[in-house]
């Protein structure tokens, strides 16, 4: 399989990405693609952006383990996965995961499985800056340890 | 001597990004302790659900992990993703 | 929910699709898309390319049924589907499908959704030509028909 | 007077991509059996499992369905995706 995780203050592009995957992907019929943004109505204030951090070098090793896991359950052929920090507006592109497999299921799968990853177990700590000035750090929720657990019960 | 660094809420609730720490050897529920054992604001920001992890030398452990002289060690809160 | 779907022979360029979504999808944190691509060693002969057929008209409206059953099902805000006919040569896209929404889970849901009714139920005909010159008509797979099946079990 | 097209298979097995038939009215059954009569290359690509679904006036049927005088009628072999 062929890999790259990149944690970064930089927006992504999607398209450059996907090329750059296809031409490493081999004979793949499935691509799926997942990007997250920044949502302006999420919670009960409006928000003006995200501030991300992440423990550079410990997060990227994490990802990776994570992206080899989900290799050895699902038949990948190729995976890219970037993940941005720092401050980022409402409406900019916060991750992007994009997977190469033979078959749509094990890409949906794999995909799937690496996002509830990201949100969930890799070292990633946000703050919500709000529209009127004010900003706070996000606790975890517990939907998300929820939807990455049930990758565990099947393993 | 070893390394500490926090992260998120950590570094504001604690006032410091990173420290250096004399240290005599042990594991990392020692380290945690020593801090707690600061005043009330360290014990709180450190309560064990506000603990998500240490990382030993840059590698994430589950667990009680020894911690040697020289370390660098990560305390990580809760992890909130992207 | 936007809405637009296209059945053509034209290729697609993602980039482009995923932009006229986003300017369509509103206050969306979650993209997925999906493209198939035609494999080459999908079976057993090498293939060369496919030919796919459609009854035109009569196929975009089932894939719009589709698309407003999913947006039943998930709260979706943007969905684009582009499927192509005529001859595909190994390697080029058959499929682009892309789903925005406010939560990962319903993006991933919904797009995985409407791609297996696509390649279960939409009224496409796909010939295979293999690198020797001989051809045949594609039949229906069980394995798809499950994939399918899921969905109903759940409604 | 019915207009009848053929798609996939069907097309070759049967030589043509639609014709138009004289029709007194009747349902989709009635015209499957009707051209099953034709021949045994009829009934052979026309068997029940062959024909996935029968489309009239562009409209997905499930199950019989009236076909009146002037439809267009679309005869379903099992789909195959994309």
């Amino acid at each position: 399989m062929w890999l790259d995780i990149t944690v970064r203050k930089a927006a992504f592009v999607s398209a450059y990405e996907e090329e750059r995957l296809l031409a490493e992907a081999g004979d793949a019929g499935a691509l799926v693609g997942f990007q997250g943004r920044v949502r302006g109505q999420d919670g009960e204030l409006p928000l003006a952006a995200l501030h991300l951090e992440h423990y550079p070098g410990v997060t990227e090793d994490e990802i990776a383990r994570i992206a080899h896991e989900a290799a050895q359950r699902w038949p990948l052929t190729a995976c890219r996965v970037i993940h941005r920090v720092g401050r980022l507006a409402v409406g900019e592109g916060i991750v992007l995961v994009l997977v190469a497999s033979g078959h749509r299921a094990a890409a949906f799968a794999a995909a799937e499985f690496l996002m509830d990853y990201l949100k969930t177990r890799a070292p990633f700590w946000k703050r919500e800056e709000f529209i009127d000035g004010s900003s706070h750090w996000v606790e975890a929720k517990a939907s998300d340890d929820a939807a990455a657990g049930r990758w565990e019960a099947q393993a | 001597m070893i390394r500490i660094l926090y992260f998120g809420f950590l570094r504001e609730a604690l006032g410091r990004d990173e420290e250096s720490l004399d240290w005599a050897g042990g594991t990392s529920e020692d380290l945690l302790s020593l801090l707690r054992a600061r005043g009330d604001d360290w014990a709180a920001a450190l309560a064990p659900d506000k603990v998500f992890r240490v990382v030993v030398d840059r590698e994430i452990k589950r667990g009680v992990a020894e911690i040697a002289d020289g370390a660098e060690v990560g305390i990580l809160p809760p992890v909130t993703g992207g």
